[in-house]
């Protein structure tokens, strides 16, 4: 279980091989990856600006994925968020939930991410192609995602 | 606390453009004793100054934090080290 | 959207990078990874062999992933599984679901995969370390996981 | 089908432990046209010897598929040119 924040992109292959080196009983590896879009409602987006807060990041994604760990029985897990500047293409987040059967692993990955979405303090900056800088605003329905999984929010 | 110091040092953080409507990522504020919880803090903050009252105008628009743990605003801040003030979190 | 079966192992960021490249609609990219396991009641396991039935298999794994495409308006996806003698740790299987946003990406590799384990014409074939061969039992949980989906079965 | 062919040769495959029960990976069998389903074509290997009867004969563990199209025991053969038998899949 481990989480780490970074401006250098993720290797999805090498980060399931280290989770999964040497654990035969790991039946089972779900993956997110979030990249940043363009084109649609971002069709004039140059770039992304991704703000969070240190030391509060570590612990509030060490605490979802302890949740994750503890609810879904996970073999193993990591959470890699990326900071800084990106482009349309570019990775934003990796999440990996390893169990020893699919159902866990497939539910433990969606729930790290809407619990990531809703409480982990990162903020997006949008840059356009003209310059302008524009703060993404959070969405109501990924509050609404997470609130299927009946946690007491704090 | 005790009578002798009616006010103590907590370290307040903005994020986002919080931090850029404040044009503060970080300060040390003295806080009297008297200012008891998140709210109360906004309400001290909002008092000095146009800057930091259009941060906090819209409430619901304000998330915050007491020592890396989402606070509510009713929240107490007597043993908070340090308060961070954010809009929803848009990360992933 | 493509399909492959093979006795090669995968490698699952270069299979992103082939279907992400230049695509900058994705923001969500979810993968599935089956692996042999080992330990528990398969404690004893050398290897296993994986049969197919050649010609069908492309056929049902293709119309899978067209219902998942056209279902779950998927940007790109894949479907790689390996066939021959794996050992405990060996990938099986590997499904990527890309979409826009990730409700569609998730829902679409879980589709995917419950599908592909009541549907496609694959057969396991345990080898005990005492080199006993049994063919693996098919899941009830697995006929009753698809059924979710509620697609009219042939 | 003409009265001149009262039969037609359909290839038959066998998977998993039904090809290591019949022996058979895969042949060519003259169907005769009053064989019109699935389990018609069941009961006619059946018959074709002890190897073949055990193959089937717990008819819930066997499957179809006409032109690699899975199918029921009641679907027609009438246009079928391959027919294969195999146990509930187990992949992924």
């Amino acid at each position: 279980m481990s989480v780490r924040v970074q401006q250098a992109d993720f290797d999805v292959s090498d980060e399931i091989a280290a989770l999964t080196r040497g654990n035969e009983s790991i039946g089972a590896v779900a993956t997110f990856i979030g990249k940043v879009r363009a084109g649609g409602q971002e069709a004039s987006l140059r770039s992304m600006t991704l703000e969070h807060y240190p030391g509060m990041t570590e612990a509030e994604l060490s605490r979802i994925e302890a949740e994750a760990a503890q609810r879904f029985e996970l073999s193993a897990s990591l959470v890699v968020h990326r900071v800084g500047e990106l482009v349309p293409g570019d990775n934003i987040v990796l999440v990996i939930a390893c169990a020893p059967h699919r159902g866990n692993a497939f539910a433990a990955c969606e729930f790290l991410m809407d619990y990531l979405k809703t409480r982990a303090p990162f903020w997006k900056k949008e840059t356009s192609a003209d310059g302008e800088g524009k703060w993404v605003d959070a969405r109501e329905s990924d509050e609404e995602t997470a609130q299927r999984w009946r946690i007491a929010h704090s | 606390m005790s009578v002798n110091a009616p006010t103590r040092e907590i370290t307040v953080r903005y994020f986002a453009w919080l931090r850029e409507k404040t044009g503060i990522s970080e300060e040390r504020v003295m806080v009297p004793d008297s200012i008891a919880t998140v709210a109360d803090l906004v309400e001290l903050l909002r008092a000095r100054g146009p800057e930091f009252d259009a941060a906090f105008a819209h409430a619901s628009a304000v998330r915050a934090a007491i020592d890396h743990a989402h606070a509510k605003p009713q929240a107490s801040i007597a043993q908070a080290r340090e308060v961070a003030f954010f809009p929803p979190v848009t990360g992933g």
